[in-house]
């Protein structure tokens, strides 16, 4: 466990990539993991072809979601709706790089739930749950 | 010199808790990464020490049977133990056993009487008064109630090291029909002064309930002279098994009141269309008790009375003073601790964060030496929000804890603000 | 030529009987008159395994901890026990563990249903139908339900022998919003025809609450394939511990249903005047859970699974019939069985009264040979008062009775009809 | 216990003296045994000096709470109210003469509250828990 708290980990914990709001969104989602009432929301810009032009996050939590959420951003530019909506946990857990406690699974996974429920345009399970 | 005063007190109290700590077999046993386990989250729930698993265990071996009603041995043993063990858990709160009605837990103890007093007893526009800090259990039954019945909902407010204020207070209690409060807050661990409040509540015709989940298992409660109209609490959170906990109603009170989950036992006389009930406190049981956990309450009340709530008290003062220093030496790492800061005037529960680290990854940092602190909101939402604080971490303590706990914190805290730099 | 028949069938039953008997500690002891303990109540509640105890022992000397929000080893060891359990009990019924709501009992599950889906759904003059055979657990919350809203109670009639009478059911069945019945009835062991019961009362609009405090146990219960909309139980008559018990509901109705009893652990968000609620099951659990019962009873589970609840009826089965047998037996002596009488239509009970005595000092004659039996109304006083009975004495069977002790009850019996000079 | 079921009891259960009803009680009073459900109502003709004259009871039950019943009405008349009042549950105890489990008391006791609930003019005690 000592091991997620590498640096690139606490870089994108403190500096936060594609972080804030999108203007004009296409669609947006937000949600919080119940056990902690961590918050994250998603803004995307999709374009005529269903493709994701561009991404915002917000919210505030530990540095396992914030991490996450931050590094989901990055890859996500360029794909389509339903490719996003069909992203399953372990693109998480490959951007993040290191085992995940089952504890922490949910906060690793808040922002790719709030991401899909973006995409498919309701509430997502929980990846880790799927 | 401050810390050879603090070693020699270290040796003279961890002795005491170190027995203590026989008692808990949980202790015996290392984590998966086999360092010693220090269980600093009693708050959220306690161990249970070797007479209470025991009493199960002989529950369950030698003389488990439904009780009330049957005529064989096993049954009247049971009966007996039962019945015996609410006389116990009633004398060490100061009531009658026909005064204390078992429940799962807090929560319900608290929901039941927001349905069976408060749907009976209230109307549109009557006020409920909660205050600030409490936990959700203390607030959402009551959201609940009001909007059943259009009552309205207001808060004593706490000031931002979490001390209740009271300079608005009969304002406050204009037109109010009810006002639960915790005796002692869960996420700040600051101590209500009932003996100041409850006289001023009943002045404006108000009942009090106390939420006793973090007050019964560390102080002396005595519902007698609070004069508190309901006490609830879990005996999870006192060296008892999950599953149990207790209301204490004031007897008119409980007589008065319509019964709240209703089917077996509960009853006097049962017609098709309609039925009368039994007396309090089995009014408010229905169904088949928690006949094993019951008892073994009564066991960990033993216990509790064995050790002494004064010297509960007074270790955990020990223990939340020596806490508060070793987190002060912390301050220049940027730990910030939250509440009263004085252990005169709190419980044994300290929050606080470290810089900009969130509370969770704190916890998880703790956890990898053996370390067990709760981090999040503490199920304080609005308490959270109203301080603008996104997540606490949270170490509690009890008659087991000892100063190498303490140490064993600090030393993952200063881990903690290593790895994250701070 | 039959004794011959039944004696051989005894070696090669009670033989696995036998077995099974050694993994229940209870067993090994005698009773204080130094007497064998013959329980013939496992319809009060059920005797515990081993392998149940041992898990609440290892629960709290290994891994006591608050479920769901600790990020430590311990807490997490818990949560995943806590869930596989539920998913254990889920999959037992054959539903999702997400339609599995934990309660205290199957008294809380019925009320669970009466308050929030009842007192959201009911309007006055709709209809409440249940049966005359019904557990005072699976009546009364419908009465305080009824008074709340205005509904009425309709009856599903019994006849003589206790089988219910469906020829009206059509009728009664009008303008019902929701039917609530035993599964198999606890004071004569009559099982509901549900298969023909359920799609009537779905085709005339109703919901369908089954109470499967005496079925669960005994039959294999599969509640997609009976369709049933609700489906209450508890842990302590199948081989678990006091304090926990079960609900299923239907997904779309447990999404669609408020919450009934609230507070920690039931919510999503919570602020001063609103709260929003967790997913189901959760939305339905409120407080902290009673974790350490909630895991034995995923080992009571695994326990029943392992024999085959196949092997269990049909054993009961035998024991019944063989139970039919010895008290005709004495029916020259006055003794009468109530009921359907045919081990193909009834679980492992049987009620009978002998002659004049009444069934408590029955009962207490039997207790002095360490023979366990239950005497009275059995929590169902209107089938009592409709049958024009005082009281009945009632045995009752599970996988670990075996004819040694049908036949310390018959001789019990006959001792019992010595003393009364019957 | 056996001994319980002594002849005098049994006779007591089957030939329960002063059973019935009073045609013009002076008072009555009715209670159940909530373990069982079994009844027994007391009916007292009192004169005007607080003196019963007369008793009645009826109702079902065990043989315990019948024969208790039974022997304590004919240990009644000539008391007066007060007297019966403060009656003891030794009064039951000494009437049936041999011990009685502890499961049993409360069979053993209907009697003598419904009796005291006469007398006093609201519900007793149990007797056994005074
Ligand atoms: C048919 C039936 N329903 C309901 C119940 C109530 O179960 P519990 O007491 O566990 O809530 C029982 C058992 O007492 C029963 O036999
Ligand atoms: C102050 C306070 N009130 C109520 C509760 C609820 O107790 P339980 O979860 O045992 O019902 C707790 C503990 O979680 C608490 O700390």
């Amino acid at each position: 466990m000592d091991d997620f708290y590498r640096d690139y980990i606490l870089d994108h914990y403190r500096n936060p990539r594609n972080f804030g709001r999108l203007e004009a969104p296409t669609v947006t989602a937000e949600d919080l993991n119940p056990l902690c009432g961590d918050r994250i929301r998603m803004d995307l810009l999709v374009d005529a072809d269903g493709i994701v032009r561009d991404v915002r996050f917000s919210g505030k939590g530990c540095a396992i979601s914030q991490a996450s959420a931050s590094m989901l951003t990055q890859s996500v530019i360029g794909k389509s709706l339903e490719e996003v909506a069909k992203l399953r946990k372990e693109a998480v857990l490959e951007n993040v790089g290191i085992g995940i406690s089952p504890t922490r699974m949910k906060c690793a996974m808040l922002g790719l739930r709030v991401l899909k429920s973006a995409a498919i345009g309701s509430l997502a399970a929980w990846p880790d749950e799927e | 010199m401050s810390t050879l005063h603090f070693s020699e007190r270290q040796t003279r109290q961890s002795r005491t808790a170190l027995e203590i700590r026989n008692d808990f077999p949980i202790f015996e046993r290392p984590t998966a990464r086999g360092k010693r386990l220090v269980y600093l989250d009693s708050a959220a729930t306690s161990q249970k020490p070797n007479c209470v698993i025991e009493t199960l265990d002989t529950y369950y071996r030698e003389y488990n049977a439904n009780i009330h009603r049957g005529v064989y041995e096993i049954a009247a043993l049971a009966t007996e133990r039962f019945e015996a063990a609410r006389a116990s858990v009633a004398r060490f709160v100061n009531c009658a056993p026909g005064e204390l009605v078992w429940t799962k837990n807090t929560t319900e103890a608290i929901n039941l009487v927001a349905y069976a007093w408060g749907d009976a007893n209230l109307r549109a526009k009557d006020v409920i008064l909660l205050t600030e800090m409490e936990h959700h259990s203390n607030l959402v039954p009551w959201q609940l109630l009001a909007r059943r019945t259009g009552a309205v909902l207001r808060f004593i407010p706490v000031d931002p090291r979490g001390v209740l204020v009271l300079d608005d207070l009969d304002r406050l209690l204009d037109g109010c029909k009810i006002l639960s409060l915790a005796h002692v807050g869960n996420t700040l661990g600051t101590i209500s002064p009932l003996e100041r409040i409850i006289p001023r509540a009943h002045a404006a015709g108000a009942l009090v309930v106390v939420d006793g989940a973090q007050a019964a298992p560390h102080l002396s409660v005595d519902v007698a002279a609070l004069g508190c109209d309901f006490y609830a609490f879990s005996a999870h959170k006192m060296l008892g098994p999950t599953g149990i906990g207790a209301l204490y109603g004031r007897r008119a009170l409980l007589e008065s009141m319509p019964p709240f989950l209703s089917g077996g036992d509960m009853i006097r006389t049962v017609e098709y269309e309609h039925a009368t009930f039994n007396d309090p406190p089995w009014k408010f049981e229905a169904g088949t008790s928690n006949v094993a956990d019951a008892i073994a309450f009564g066991t960990a009340i033993a216990y509790l009375t064995d050790v002494g709530l004064a010297w509960v008290r007074e270790h955990e003062k020990r223990i939340t003073r020596y806490a508060l220093q070793r987190l002060a030496e912390l301050e220049p790492r940027g730990l910030v601790v939250y509440g009263p800061k004085d252990p005169e005037r709190m419980g044994g529960v300290i929050s606080f964060n470290l810089a900009d680290a969130h509370a969770h990854d704190v916890a998880s940092i703790l956890d990898t030496d053996g370390v067990c602190i709760r981090a999040g909101h503490h199920c304080t939402m609005p308490l959270m929000q109203r301080m603008g604080w996104i997540a606490t971490a949270r170490a509690s303590f009890y008659l087991y804890t000892t100063e190498d706990d303490v140490d064993a914190l600090a030393a993952g805290l200063e881990k903690a603000a290593r790895i994250f730099k701070v």
